[in-house]
């Protein structure tokens, strides 16, 4: 195994840091200096500054995507029963077909499944040049024709801004021509923000204003909460739902894995809002509570731990004995095959060590798994996250700059018919000081140890650096990252939208992470690399003949 | 279902593009431009197109795909993306180090408008870029044809390069046209066998199948290196494969440099191999060896001895106008019968060449340009067909309609082999005819009645 | 079901075989006869012999097959076949003018108890055997051991072709073992590479995949040459690929010429052919050149790319033991699982060896020599696998169990592919890896759940 | 296309015959002018006499194979419910191994199918040694074990014979000890007679005397044949079954096309044998008629014409003018979708060219279907026939040589209980006064034309030679003749087991052979063969650039 030849290294993260930012002209180096952080033990005050959520230099080779992505590719395109229409020239539309592994069951009551389709305007240069709108008008009716769905969500590409196609009014009119089909667009623009983070909070805009408490159907259930960001990556929301559904509690509206038309519309008649990834849609589980009074806390079902916890959080919340008791049962009854299999592969992880780059959330929430498997992470940072995401929320608000202004911040206020508060004040204030915490999350840095490298939007250059020094067994970050790490001898996973596999959330994600994992980093494969004539050139004086 | 809302009854579409054939220009460029040996890709706009270009070309090749972006953002939208771009060149060189940049634009800066040659210019002058380093470029905007004009349009700017040339070399340039690593790999093999000394460019051979050996290099040893593009003047020709991909750029060195030129087709398939190898041994002025003959030979002998299995078997066909014009041509050679065929990529001449080759097939044919996989899905529900050739996308159709399906074209992003093993050449054809065959006997041994259950094929 | 009859239970049988996993030894003897140029094999004994070997070597290279038959009668029978030898080698002289003619014997003639040497000696002497023309003879008594014993047994009768050499001319024999043309001609591409001059013998490349140009010639271009073979005893030494089937021949050159030798396994699969290389770079005094590490590097890289579709899959495999030997070690290499092995060919050797390979596989194994399909199919049934590997006859098996099959073997008679694309070496590991992977995709992508329906593998 | 570019050549027959003789040694050239016949108008009495049925020269190339062959391979090797066990070395039961296309249906009571599987005792050198009975009859025992067959039948090959194993009192004993299984075998050593031909006669013995009469179960419909001497190549067994049952003819026993144990032992119930390949089963035809007074006439379903006279002599035969009618009726059902297949055929097909060298009674019989083509055949002749297959049974009997000598006779008489003349002499006479002849076989040489070239046991010599010399359009014949003529550019087809396809015979399969012919001759690749550079090699003294 590769693993068994590597020496071991000892670097002091001063000079690692040092060593990332060598290289750079004057500029850079200045300002990558403020997006790497070595953690601090967090008793000393104040806690270290990170800078995140900020332009990637030109010319940087970075990880990141762009607004477009991070709302058509992220936020709505795991809803199944919704025509999603690019406005656009073609590119983007392709891009986005199919390729995160969002998994759908076509759940939706008339079994609609739009998700193998890629549809676009394929603007053209005459488009460009006349503008679109009549073109987007028409795709719209055809569209409308053949599918006669629900819902039609109209998402921008670079060049619509630029031209200045009115998209929502075009929708608007669409709407009322078409009558029973629900249309709203996304001013989803690449060039929007610094990353897909932006078009995280386009989306959740969006979403809240044109489909949260459209639906007539009225949810019954006992245990109603909302499950914010989570996008059903390999099914992971499947996992989580089978085991809610075991404990008693309903998850009427998912954002937005595997999520229908009528799951965004009902979200509003939820009684607690459960946050997954909070750099996503924390902006929907703030407007939640302020326009209907759902509260909200953090949760995170990744590991087999975390899930545990966050289930009793939830159960606490609605502070049900039936329910309570419920819970631990389900947990006592999946622990167990958890536990097998992470004895099983323990011996061959523990001790193992790892980075993980990805997401606003994920990099932070795949360290219970790897904890429970014995590996350290040595470094970890987000692609897209804001300084809350690493710091904690005691951080808000963060100041805005030139790029977040341009972020359409919406402006929400109670209902007035439909806000109630789930559990008066005197009650919040008493589940608080039973620990359980709303609208709280404490970022990523507190979790890791001291001396750990924490770095913001890390790129190929200093990817490549880090794993040279410090030779990790194992690296998390995404596709674009894959290979360039294996070409280096250390295995690759992807974790924001898994190269393969999964689930890896709840108990029995869990089990997969750890086989997963296991097989990563124990693979023959990385003791292949080197041929004889490799390992020792010389020619022995006489071939050995027999 | 996969695509369960797909009707068989075929509507007129003037605005809506379904399940498209064809992706944006840029991307085009970027593979074009990692054939250049020492080249990082340039993405000039936002982030997010260089991400998406990156991560279909990583789930092609399963290899690290290098490039940087402008990274526009909103203030670089309205003030133009000069300041960008200059950065960017700054910071690849002092970072990256490559010998070459390769510029594509995007949607975004053509609508914008940003001069990219005004730029380069000027970021040499301000010495953004060091001596003996080079920066080129090429319009690539996304809304005007498809990812094969991108492709086309970069081997162009590589053509620019060429420099004027007081004699002749004696070189033939070969404009292999999009194809695989491999494939540029068993043209040069075959140049060779041929002895002609040929420039081939781009050539992503070496860059987009490599090894795994424990080390990592941006720029690994394959390539066209910038010296042999600058030397494409002193050529005695050109042969560009493939009027789509590969037409601009010889015509470029005709006009520029007085380089003579000829526009063939791909070399997929038994006739059109011919006309390459033949127009090579003229230009060349050499012969052509035994051992071509001999592979040749293998790929005829192949033809007629699974005859029976090909002979009036129905195909449907999607992918790019040069690909799909000598893949019809070689499937009609061996009595199949391609009866849908589309492209994504606009041109009339496509569809007047591909009804000229098919004009003696014995069933009605469809074909169309600036067509989607909407489409021809519903040609298929309309007219069944016995075989499917496509990129990956094509296995929603395929497990719907429980056709066999042959992966072929861009992308290829479920199974291995397309980066290792050519298609291009008489070997190629042997491999084509492989995968096909495999394809449709598997389907009869899948669905023989036990009576018929054959051992011999 | 197509074996419906083969019970799940495993009882033992001491006298009856059932779907062999072998053949005998003249076929093996004929296969390798026509690895020398310019020979025609000719079988001693029945019509039939030759008239069933000439058949199925035909359906398995699609390619005429030319054997002659000592045509036995009733009478030659009791009288021995002497006269219908001194006859045959007269016709065969007279009507096909071969270079050579490599004569076999069967379990008749072995029976009857002729013998060949004195025979081909009054041949000689009644000038029966033109002046520089050759007759060899390998007995291979057809209730010895397999196909693979004749192979080995035919093969050694060249090696003793060898005369006795003043001095070493510098060349490496390689014996390639049971093989197919394509890796024959794979395994002289690596030699030239590393620029090590070989005789490789047998060699059935340009023999058994030839062209089709409208003319036909009994003895193609291919092969290895009489002089060649004479010439092997003045060689600095033998490199045998395969215990099985090529140790015989080396260590006969050993004694009779003092040429040394060392036995390996075939070059299937990373670590084999590692050591097939390095032997020949060290006994060649040569440095293996970047193309072939290139090579070497694009296997290793594919292994890592697509490890999670391998990793700890079953597999059941049936061939013969030289073959089964390295295709287990690379399936073990790459963390797939082999547990059911068989070979029809008899050695204790080849299960301790099997052993050997397999002993950190978390499965219980199974492996026979002298087993056959029956048993192979029954521990399938007891223990369900992920693939099978082997020959055309495990289709009934596959089709039964609904098992992804990998053709693989000899013989292959329904698919293509075999004789013109190699399995040996880094290029042919590539190949072997791309097979697996089609069969256990197109495993997943059939009963994928439409929600886990994959794009991207 | 090849047939396009072809020169049109004129050869003198007797050149040819010549030709093709010239290069032999003396001795061989003087028995080969024996077996090539230049075919004469057939008034010129006395017709010319071929030699056939006699030793292939050694070291001949030749197309033929062993007793064995003919005895397993052909004659037992499509039974389904009987186990087929080879006393051997391995090697002969493996090559016969489902390596000919018999279909088989399962169409046992209990659904046995044993064609999938190839079972022999695999002999070893201490069996040839020691002698191989013991092991024999353990072989049976564990087949009998494990399947419980009706029947194990055992077939010898070449060293049982030398070794002096003697199976048929291993058989007999085997019998008798598992009491409910019959159990019998073959003595068709592959040395004996010279070619496939002796293992027929061999297989006809033993099968009459073992399994013919052998059934309780009463076959009770009105109109009984016997097929014989169809093998269910492709299916076309099933074909000529499904046309007699759709005209009301019970076919009760197929020898041994997709046979069963049942249908070999109930033959004796038939009123009439209909024979189809005349060589291989005749044997059988004359023994029934002996034993049983069961009349036999010669029929063949190749060809569209000859299946509709060959049911038109079967309805004579029985005389029943309903079943006359019926067969009429169902030959104007069938017909006209066999002429549409014709005709459209027929244009690209008419004046093409054939040769045909295949088995005892197939070169004769396929000419019907060439014929309807238009196609003309240029030369002809068997792989193992006897002079009464190409001159008719008039020639016979046949003196008998020192090879056929030791081909068993056996002496069958009139069974004291079962048999029964189906007609009277009276009707017989009356029938054959009408035209229908029984026991009668004119065969090949009368059906060809003048000046054509009928050859006995062709080799690969002279098959070449022929090709080269005449250049016909397609070639017939085996597997291993395939593709030595193909790569003369000349197509073949293989028409002993079809090489693929069928069924050939009766309507549906006469369409299916226009439309395979018509595939063959037409196929573009023969216009491939040449490379435009081979075309003209001359180079063009300057490249036509654009």
């Amino acid at each position: 195994m590769a693993t068994a030849k590597k020496k071991v290294v000892h670097w002091d993260p001063v000079d690692i840091k040092a060593e990332l930012l060598k290289k750079y002209p004057a500029k850079v180096a200045r300002k990558r200096a403020k997006q790497i952080l070595i953690n601090e033990a967090q008793e000393n005050s104040p806690p270290s500054e990170i800078v995140a959520n900020v332009r990637t230099i030109p010319g940087i080779i970075t990880m990141r995507g762009c607004t477009y992505a991070g709302c058509k590719g992220v936020i709505m395109g795991p809803t199944s029963d919704i025509v999603n229409l690019v406005h656009g020239p073609i590119g983007c539309s392709f891009y986005a077909w199919l390729t995160r592994r969002n998994q759908t069951s076509a759940s939706g009551e008339k079994g609609e499944n739009f998700i193998t389709y890629c549809m676009s305007t394929d603007m053209q240069d005459s488009d460009i040049i006349f503008g679109g709108e009549k073109k987007l008008a028409a795709a719209i009716q055809e569209a409308y024709d053949l599918f006669h769905p629900k819902a039609i969500a109209v998402f921008a590409t670079c060049p619509v801004g630029l031209i200045g196609d009115d998209i929502h009014t075009v929708a608007k009119t669409m709407k009322e021509k078409l009558g029973d089909c629900n249309v709203f667009a996304f001013s989803c623009e690449g060039y929007k923000g610094v990353s897909q983070s932006a078009g995280h909070h386009i989306a959740n805009n969006q979403v809240f204003t044109h489909l949260v408490g459209k639906s007539e159907t009225v949810k019954t259930d006992k245990f109603k909460i909302n499950l914010l960001g989570e996008y059903n990556i390999g099914g992971d929301g499947f996992e989580i739902d089978r085991i809610l559904k075991k404990c008693g509690i309903s998850n009427i509206a998912t954002f937005s894995g595997n999520s229908t038309y009528d799951q965004f519309a009902s979200a509003n008649q939820a009684d607690l809002s459960c946050v997954m990834c909070h750099r996503s849609i924390n902006y929907v589980a703030d407007m939640l509570e302020t326009k209907y009074g759902i509260p909200w806390i953090k949760i995170n079902f990744i590991g087999a731990g975390a899930t545990a916890k966050s289930l009793r959080k939830i159960a606490r919340y609605f502070g049900d004995q039936e329910l309570i008791d419920r819970v631990e049962a389900v947990i006592a009854e999946e622990m167990p095959d958890v536990e097998v299999a992470r004895l099983d592969v323990y011996p061959r992880t523990q001790g193992k060590t790892v980075m993980i780059f990805v997401g606003g959330s994920r990099a932070h929430h795949y360290q219970e798994l790897f904890n429970e498997m014995g590996m350290k992470t040595l470094s970890a940072g987000y692609e897209f996250g804001h300084r809350d995401d690493y710091e904690g929320r005691h951080v808000l608000p963060l100041k805005v700059d030139s790029d977040s202004r341009n972020i359409e911040e919406i402006h929400v206020e109670a209902d007035p018919n439909l806000y109630r508060p789930r559990k008066t004040p005197e009650e919040m204030q008493a589940l608080e000081e039973n620990g359980l915490k709303f609208k709280e999350y404490e970022g990523l840095n507190p979790d890791m140890e001291n001396g750990t490298i924490i770095i913001d939007d890390l790129n190929q250059y200093e990817a490549e650096k880090l794993v040279q020094m410090l030779k990790p067994d194992l690296f998390c970050a995404g596709i674009k990252e894959k290979y360039s790490i294996q070409k280096l001898g250390v295995p690759q996973k992807q974790l924001h939208s898994y190269d393969s596999g999964g689930p890896y959330a709840g108990f029995k994600g869990a089990v997969n992470f750890y086989q997963e994992i296991d097989r990563l980093v124990n693979s023959k494969v990385w003791g292949l690399m080197q041929a004889p004539w490799q390992e020792n050139p010389e020619l022995s004086a006489t071939y050995v003949w027999e | 279902m996969l695509l369960r809302h797909t009707p068989k009854e075929i509507s007129e579409r003037s605005a809506l593009m379904i399940n498209p054939a064809k992706t944006c220009q840029p991307i085009g460029a970027m593979y074009a431009a990692l054939g250049i040996h020492g080249c990082l890709p340039h993405s000039h706009g936002s982030q997010g197109c260089c991400a998406y270009h990156r991560s279909t070309l990583t789930r092609h090749y399963k290899e690290p795909i290098s490039a940087a972006t402008s990274s526009f953002t909103e203030g670089s939208s309205v003030f133009g993306g000069q300041a960008n771009l200059l950065q960017a060149i700054n910071t690849i060189f002092t970072v990256y180090n490559p010998e070459i940049i390769a510029i594509h634009t995007t949607c975004l800066s053509e609508t914008i408008g940003d001069d990219l040659p005004q730029i380069i210019k000027k970021s040499k002058e301000e010495g953004n870029t060091p001596e003996g380093k080079l920066v080129i470029g090429a319009p690539t905007p996304s809304y005007v044809g498809s990812h094969v004009t991108g492709f086309s349009n970069m081997v162009k700017a590589m053509a620019n390069m060429a420099e004027p040339a007081a004699r002749k070399n004696g070189k033939v340039n070969i404009i292999p046209g999009w194809v695989e690593p491999c494939d540029m790999e068993e043209i040069k093999r075959l140049a060779a066998m041929i002895g002609v000394d040929i420039t081939l460019f781009p050539d992503t051979s070496g860059v987009l199948n490599g090894p795994l050996s424990g080390e990592y290099t941006m720029f690994p040893k394959g390539g066209t290196t910038v010296a042999e593009l600058k030397g494409c003047g002193a050529a005695i020709g050109t042969l560009a494969l493939g009027e789509w991909c590969s037409a601009d750029a010889a015509r470029l060195l005709d006009t520029k440099h007085k380089v003579p030129c000829r526009v063939l087709d791909m070399p997929f398939g038994l006739k059109a191999t011919d006309r390459f190898i033949d127009a090579l041994r003229t230009v060349g002025g050499t012969s052509v060896p035994e051992e071509i003959s001999h592979e040749r030979g293998q790929l005829v002998d192949m033809i007629s001895d699974m005859h029976q299995y090909f002979y009036h078997k129905k195909v449907a066909l999607v992918g790019d106008p040069d690909q799909l014009i000598a893949m019809t041509e070689f499937l009609v050679s061996i009595d199949m019968c391609p009866i849908h065929i589309i492209t994504g990529t606009p041109g009339k001449k496509f569809e007047k060449r591909i009804k000229e080759i098919t004009k003696d097939v014995p069933f009605p044919v469809n074909v169309k340009a600036k067509g989607d996989m909407f489409l021809l899905h519903q040609w298929i529900k309309n007219e069944p067909v016995d075989l499917l050739m496509g990129n990956t996308y094509c296995k929603y159709i395929a497990r719907d309609e429980d056709l066999p399906l042959v992966r072929w074209g861009f992308p290829i992003l479920d199974r291995q082999g397309h980066q290792y093993f050519p298609t291009v050449g008489y070997k190629g054809g042997l491999r084509i005819l492989e995968k096909i065959l495999s394809e449709l006997l598997d389907r009869t041994d899948r669905d023989a009645p036990e009576e018929k259950f054959e051992l011999v094929f």
